[in-house]
């Protein structure tokens, strides 16, 4: 079309443009919350017990934290476009099976096989999210008994042992002797999703799908593949974390990775990214999981009676979002 | 503007827009799906038929059922709850210290019941300010507050089971009335009065305003923090007398009492047709939820599916309810979160 | 100081607000007298609403005072305002879908209506009724809201409003922020017996972008502009020029149609046919835009023609018929689709479809058209942050950056991206535009007109469903009537032979 | 495995030159909340105590990826001279905790669940895993069971957690002792994963389906055998159909007592959580040294019996005694290794 002159009456805007907008201090500082939280629980930690802040122990909480950062990393997909992905956990389970059972006979495949198989499955679920307009909750609900159902099945209820260890080794070893493998993939894992969002316009598509999925539908958004390509990422991450998973207990076992469940949304929640969707991202789900890390061996091994971790665990993880979730960017909190 | 004053006689005539297609449909799709499940276990298996295994589903459903009362009103304000599992141990325990039993030589009967009910409703009442003080979204304040809850529990069980010798409490899960135990109409009467609060209470109904739009409440001058405290606490007590109710089944206090309430009752009500997003159903609907649930589970077994498989059918079957239930009202533009 | 005499229903000193990056209001004075309808007039992002929403405590001002009747008051909320007998009606419709009309309309002062905490359905929906019949409104008090039309749920809110009158003892102040924009000529008569009924016992503020509507129903026009006030004319012997003048600063044409552009649309090239299409709402629709025409489509509520739309953008479902875009098949499976073969849509309800709320201006205005900010597969900022600047300047869209979510915008300038969304690639063939002026001033307005126009001139067709008639017969080249899911006639409609009201009106009974 | 590049020490270099007060002892079971597992920190507490140590309680929540995270953990930190009593939560979360321990240098016992093909001779810090005949233990409750209904009836199972080699054992007793006992009818078996409130829905529900062809029930532990008996006071069948479980819990021991129940087997919760500290205690201090641990002592099913009416008194109170715990005879309760 040939462009419209400017209207006669349209006082330049420019005078307002010029206006700096972008974060203020005090959304930078939000933004920061998540490492700000990380540090103080790590010091906290490190006051009740000083040996607890040696490289040793630091790396073995990065290389315990690896599945459950692969795990939420996936999941913020699902949830920054609105829904929530409560299947992850059964299907890395079924993923260990699946892995010690095709092991011997795809060998060195056998870890792209069980995370393409994982994504089939997740693309799956999305499909019958979009397609039967179910909320993702029930999908994945229904997936995760199902995945539980399907791996005891095949598993026949039973752990199976992974005899041949050299397609996991990789995964156990050190970069540069101190960055456990499991963790440097999980770093890369995260990089590379949010690098393909920035750089392209899937970071709009999620966003507006997230915030106001109608107003993105009418603005041709592409709402059903986005979403089916986040439930297909959440799970293919869920395989990839059961790969972790099996490389640390050589077996694979139908409930091997059940309880990671709540552990890995709190992991996205305490990152600060919001259950409703839209505002978030996978860098703040990795801070999370490192938190929820932290709690989690942090707090026995440190000397904390069972029955306080857990209050303790409920306490921190409520103080930790009320510290790094960014209000202006959540209007209401449901 | 006035020139076009005729087009009066016009709109006058125009009939006033009916309800949006398929709103009434959305009601009946749960109902439908259970009559239906029940009818097909009934043709599948004699056993299941049996009066005896309708009572049986009906004591079975019971604690779900008032659990899921209590969440309803959380779901209906567009949030969510997942304490119930730390709040029914919390309680749990707690009403086997006070009522007679074989750790100390309380024994405060109703009393001790009232206490443990409105220990959870504290409980509930922590999420509901953790909401609204610290702004944190109900999924964490509720996770965290279940935490809480069962390390109470986990406190006062101190490694000695505690049995109650109270005789009310513990005939309450097996004397009958009409066929059904005591805890069963215990459930009804609580579905009742779940169903007054929604209807008639400005609680209720404030609840389900909340849902349907919140900023709007506080624009009409609304406080709408105090509802929300006021809901979450109202859920809590549910839960509590959930608690106590399985401390009735189990004549123990088990740390464990609420073990995976959280999500069967989110189940239940969702299939029952109250809406994550809030402002839609009600304690009715996941009442019929409740029932499709545990006659699934019921069925299952009756017909013999394989332990191994029982959780995965029923998992499928849930979905297909649901989609059969929102089948109906589905729209192009439609939102499902 | 002392309060000022006359004693004023409502008075505002020295007014200021600011947000991040904007000065909404910038030290506004204003008077409202006992039992005067005052005007309230203004460009978008003027700061109307801000200031009407400092004087329902609903905007706690930086600076500045308001006395009501000869008080000074520092009001912290909307009940403080209500207790000095302040209300108001949103420029965005603000009522729960969920809860029933009466619930609505006493929302906040059940009253007798819930007694300890116990809801008295009864007594409410008398309650309830008592407002309705005030308004002459015949909704029913128990219909759930989401099921009542746009309008109608407009009614509501002003039902609602009127209950301040139980509210405060003194003589009430009603506030009515754009409350036309969104009414059928019917409602508005109604709505306008209602004001002049109020002026009565109350003052009222309006705030309308049809200044004919200002001058027909005010005593008094007050101006904002850029957050200051400049100035008050009594209605009297005034004309829309002169307010608009005052507005803009500077003059402007009152005839903003710009009929006179309309090229006589001569071409043969059919860009879009529809055969026999039909949906739950509406059947056999035919219709021809050829390139370069714009063709309104007029009908009252439940005409159908909003779902004509939404089917042809493959946002609702149709059961028969086909449509034709430049000759090819059109695929309605879906929005997408639509986007792609080149149809652009201009939702009604912008807060819900038609904007992302917390997502910045640029953002929204690249949503539709990811191409525009893109080089090959991948985003460049510094092509979206120049692409944004040019249409932010060309529709001069009142936001302090780009990357201000455009939830902060002003309802006028919020409007401006979502159109703009689709003009920023150069590939739209199709323009669907329901209700597009709706909540824009006079200027915004006919920048739109005038876009509309060069569009269609540049061979893009245009379906327009107009917010008024006059704006109908004022842009389309051809008007097509629809009335129950038909279509019922149609009216050429070319520059110089231009149909009245009166004539359509006829055709739609 | 690599891990040494980055915990470079273990081996059994630490083993016997231990200061008996630089000894740390760690118990780790799944969870407080229940009393067979709180009896076994006690019983560790007191061993702990015995030695004027104190014992660091672990407890995962039956979640073990949490087990596995609090191990890697735990022996992150430092591992001369620690001492691990370990439950592991599945038969498939014992060798990588055996592993990591061989790794660290940790003095590790299990208890319960072991692969079977996995082999403790192979390692020199895994000293001994302990556990109870589950097939044993299922086929004495199963033969009660079939005396107390009188040799011919039908029965149900409540299995435990399917993915456990203690569920899995102790349902192949029962299906040994059925094949003794040819009239007894195994009429329905379903998981309720030795939770006492799962067995009291699922019993409910097998009772409605058999009615009164059910004359007994087979539990795999004791809290589901407690969780059967409510379901029969609610049905009114209370003392009409046997129950026996298994591990002996106090409540199960009254109820055995007042005749509700009929059987169960002993797991002594106590001295399980003792024996594997004292075991490492004695190794980590020198006055054992794994060599000299006989092969059957490394992997050993420990004493149990079957408790029914008229023996119950002598398990009413189970306390450790001292003297189990001496090194010379920690494996006194040995009744030949798992085969
Ligand atoms: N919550 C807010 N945050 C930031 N800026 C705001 C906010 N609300 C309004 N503004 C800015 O203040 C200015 C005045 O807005 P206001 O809504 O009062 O304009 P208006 O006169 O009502 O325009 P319209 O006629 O389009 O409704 C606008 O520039 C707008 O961008
Ligand atoms: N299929 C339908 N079922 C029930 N009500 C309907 C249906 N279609 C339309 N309505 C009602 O009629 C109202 C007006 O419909 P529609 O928007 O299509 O007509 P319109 O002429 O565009 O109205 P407006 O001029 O206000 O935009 C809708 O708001 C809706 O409440
Ligand atoms: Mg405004
Ligand atoms: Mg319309």
């Amino acid at each position: 079309m040939n462009a419209p002159t400017a209207p006669a009456m349209a006082k330049p805007a420019s005078d307002a443009a010029v206006v700096k907008g972008g974060p203020t201090i005090g959304q930078r500082l939000t933004s920061m919350m998540p490492l700000i939280a990380l540090a103080a629980l790590l010091a906290a930690l490190s006051i009740a017990d000083p040996d607890f802040l040696t490289q040793r122990s630091l790396t073995a909480v990065v290389r315990t934290s690896a599945p459950l950062v692969v795990l939420a990393a996936g999941a913020t997909l699902v949830v920054l476009c609105g829904g929530i992905d409560l299947s992850i956990a059964a299907l890395a389970s079924l993923s260990t099976v699946l892995f010690a059972m095709w092991l011997p006979d795809l060998g060195g495949m056998t870890t792209l096989a069980v995370i393409a198989a994982a994504g089939t499955i997740g693309a799956i679920q999305g499909i019958a999210h979009v397609m039967l307009r179910i909320p993702s909750f029930i999908v994945t609900l229904g997936g995760m008994s199902i995945f539980s159902a399907v791996a005891l099945v095949i598993s026949d209820a039973g752990p199976i042992r992974v005899v041949d260890r050299d397609a996991t080794k990789w995964l156990t070893q050190y970069v540069g002797g101190y960055v456990p493998m499991a963790f440097a993939v999980a770093l890369i894992v995260v990089a590379s999703i949010s690098i393909v969002l920035k750089v392209t316009p899937l970071q709009s598509y999620l966003t507006a799908t997230g915030y106001s999925e109608s107003a993105a539908r009418l603005a041709g958004t592409p709402v059903d593949r986005v979403k089916v390509g986040a439930f297909t990422v959440s799970s293919a991450c869920a395989g990839l974390a059961a790969v972790m998973l099996v490389s640390r207990n050589y077996s694979g076992s139908p409930t091997m990775a059940d309880n990671l469940l709540l552990p890995a949304v709190a992991a996205i929640v305490v990152g600060g990214t919001a259950i409703t969707g839209g505002h978030g991202s996978v860098w703040r789900s990795l801070v999370g999981a490192l938190v929820i890390t932290l709690l989690r061996v942090g707090l026995p091994i440190v000397g904390v009676p069972s029955a306080y971790e857990q209050i303790l665990y409920g306490a921190i993880i409520v103080v930790a979002v009320a510290l790094t979730l960014d209000r202006s960017k959540v209007l209401i909190i449901k | 503007m006035t020139l076009t004053s005729p087009a009066e006689d016009v709109d006058v005539a125009a009939a006033r827009p009916q309800p949006r297609r398929g709103v009434s449909l959305r009601d009946a799709g749960p109902p439908l799906a259970l009559v239906v499940v029940f009818l097909v276990f009934a043709g599948l298996s004699s056993d299941f038929r049996t009066f005896g295994n309708v009572q049986n589903i009906m004591d079975t459903a019971a604690v779900l059922a008032v659990v899921t009362c209590g969440i309803t009103f959380v779901l209906m304000m567009g949030s969510i709850d997942l304490s119930a599992p730390g709040v029914m141990g919390a309680s749990a325990i707690a009403v086997a210290l006070l009522v007679a039993n074989n750790r100390n030589d309380n024994d405060l009967g109703l009393i001790g019941v009232l206490i443990a009910i409105l220990l959870a409703a504290g409980l509930g009442c922590l999420s509901g300010f953790a909401l609204v003080m610290l702004k944190v979204p109900s999924f964490m304040t509720t996770l965290g507050v279940s935490a809480v809850g069962l390390g109470i529990a986990t406190l006062m069980f101190a490694g000695v089971q505690p049995n109650i010798s109270d005789e009310t409490l513990a005939s309450l899960a097996i004397d009958r009335l009409l066929g059904f135990s005591y805890l069963t109409w215990v459930a009804v009467a609580c579905v009742l009065v779940g169903y007054l609060i929604q209807r008639y209470s400005r609680l209720g109904r404030y609840a389900f305003a909340i849902g349907g739009a919140e900023e709007v409440l506080s624009l009409s001058g609304v406080k709408v923090a105090p509802y929300k405290v006021a809901v979450f606490t109202l859920a809590g007590a549910f839960y509590g007398l959930a608690g106590v109710m399985v401390t009735s089944q189990l004549s123990a206090g088990l740390v464990q009492a609420g073990k995976g309430y959280d999500f069967a009752a989110i189940t239940a009500a969702v299939v029952g047709g109250t809406l994550l997003t809030g402002g839609r159903g009600g304690v009715l609907h996941s009442a019929v939820g409740v029932l499709l649930v545990t006659v699934l589970t019921n069925g299952l077994v009756q017909i013999g599916v394989s332990p191994y498989w029982q959780g995965g059918v029923q998992g499928l079957i849930v979905v297909a309810a649901v989609a059969a239930a929102v089948a109906p009202q589905r729209r192009r533009n439609q939102v499902t979160k | 100081m002392t309060a000022p005499a006359p004693v004023h229903a409502l008075e505002v000193r020295g007014l200021v607000k600011h947000y991040p990056g904007v000065k909404a209001l910038d030290g506004v004075d204003l008077v409202v007298r006992q039992n005067e309808v005052l005007g309230l007039a203004g460009e978008n992002g003027a700061g109307k609403s801000t200031l009407l929403k400092a004087l329902v405590g609903l905007v706690r001002p930086d600076a500045g005072e308001i006395w009501v009747r000869g008080e000074k008051v520092r009001l912290k909320s909307v009940v403080d305002a209500a207790n000095h007998g302040i209300g108001m009606v949103f420029q965005e419709q603000s009522l729960v879908p969920n809860l029933t009309a009466a619930e609505n309309i006493v929302l906040g002062s059940e009253g007798r209506g819930v007694r300890r905490g116990i809801y008295r359905w009864d007594t409410m929906r008398k309650l309830a009724q008592e407002q309705l019949d005030k308004i002459g409104s015949d909704i029913n008090p128990l219909a759930r809201t989401e099921t009542l039309s746009f309008a109608d749920r407009q009614m509501v809110e002003i039902a609602k409003v009127l209950r301040i009158e139980q509210r405060s003892q003194h003589p009430p102040v009603i506030i009515l922020d754009e409350p036309t924009s969104v009414l059928e000529s019917k409602e508005i008569e109604t709505l306008f017996t209602q004001v002049r009924r109020l002026r009565e016992f109350a003052s009222v503020v309006f705030v309308s972008h049809r200044l004919d509507e200002v001058l027909d129903v005010c005593d008094r026009v007050s101006v904002l502009r850029g957050g200051q006030s400049v100035g008050e004319v009594p209605t009297a012997g005034a004309v829309p020029a002169t307010l608009h003048q005052m507005m803009i600063g500077s003059a402007g044409s009152d005839d903003h149609y710009h009929g006179n552009v309309a090229e006589p649309s001569d071409q043969p090239r059919e860009m879009l046919s529809i055969r026999k299409l039909s949906a739950k709402t509406f059947r056999d629709v035919d219709l021809e835009v050829r390139a370069g025409e714009i063709v309104g489509i007029v009908g009252v509520h439940g005409s159908g023609r909003e779902d004509v739309c939404r089917a042809l953008f493959g946002a609702e479902p149709t059961s028969g018929g086909e449509v034709y875009l430049d000759g090819k098949k059109l695929d309605l499976s879906g929005t997408r689709a639509a986007c792609a073969a080149g149809i652009g849509y201009v939702p009604a309800e912008r807060k819900i479809e038609g904007m992302v709320g917390p997502m910045s201006v640029a953002d929204n205005m690249t949503l539709a058209k990811q191409e525009s900010r893109c080089v090959g597969p991948l985003v460049s900022p510094p092509k979206q942050a120049g692409v944004v600047d040019r249409w932010i300047e060309r529709l001069s869209i009142r936001t302090p950056h780009r990357g201000t979510a455009i939830q902060r915008l002003s309802g006028g300038n919020q409007q401006k991206v979502v159109l703009a969304r689709w003009l920023v690639a150069d590939d739209i063939r199709l323009l669907l535009l329901d209700h597009p002026t709706r909540g824009l001033d006079i200027g915004a307005r006919s920048e739109v007109y005038r876009l509309m126009r060069e569009l269609a001139n540049s061979g893009v067709a245009t379906v327009l469903l107009a917010d008024s008639l006059e704006e109908a017969i004022g842009m389309s080249d051809r008007i097509v009537v629809m009335s129950d899911g038909r279509v019922t006639s149609e009216v050429p409609c070319v520059a110089g032979a231009k149909p009245t009201p009166l004539d359509l009106v006829k055709e739609m009974v | 495995s690599d891990e040494s590049s980055a915990d470079d020490k273990g081996g059994s270099a630490a083993a016997g030159s231990c200061d008996p007060a630089d000894v740390k002892l760690v118990g780790q079971v799944r969870n407080e909340s229940n009393p067979y597992e709180a009896a076994w920190l006690d019983g560790g507490d007191a061993f702990a105590e015995g030695v004027d140590l104190k014992q660091q309680r672990l407890t995962y929540d039956g979640d073990s990826t949490k087990q596995q995270e609090q191990i890697s953990q735990l022996l992150a930190g430092d591992t001369d001279c620690l001492v691990m009593n370990i439950l592991p939560n599945g038969d498939s979360d014992t060798p990588p905790i055996v592993e990591q321990a061989q790794e660290a240098g940790a003095f590790l016992v299990t208890q319960w669940n072991k692969p079977a093909d996995l082999n403790v001779t192979d390692y020199d810090q895994w000293l001994s895993h302990i556990t109870y005949d589950g097939v044993t233990s299922g086929k004495q409750i199963g033969d009660a069971l079939a005396e107390a209904i009188g040799g011919s009836g039908g029965i149900i199972a409540l299995q435990g957690i399917l993915d456990t080699g203690a569920a899995k054992d102790r349902f192949a007793g029962l299906e040994e002792s059925l094949a003794a006992n040819p009239d007894v009818k195994l009429l329905d078996q379903q998981t309720a994963n030795f939770s006492r409130a799962e067995a009291l829905e699922v019993t409910k529900t097998l009772l409605t389906k058999h009615g009164d062809e059910v004359k007994g029930i087979w539990a795999a532990n004791d809290d589901m055998a407690l969780g059967a008996l409510e379901a029969l006071k609610a049905a009114g069948k209370e003392g009409e159909v046997a129950v026996v479980g298994i591990d002996a819990v106090p409540d199960a021991l009254t109820a055995i007592a007042d005749g509700s129940m009929t059987a169960t087997v002993s797991s002594d919760g106590p001295w399980q959580g003792g024996i594997g500290l004292a075991i490492g205690y004695c190794v980590a201090t020198g006055e054992l040294s794994v060599d000299d641990i006989a092969d059957d002592d490394r992997a050993w099913f420990a004493e149990q019996f079957l408790i029914e009416k008229d023996n119950v008194a002598d398990f009413a109170t189970p306390k450790t005694d001292p003297a189990d715990f001496e090194c010379d005879n920690v494996f006194s309760r040995s009744q030949g290794p798992i085969s």
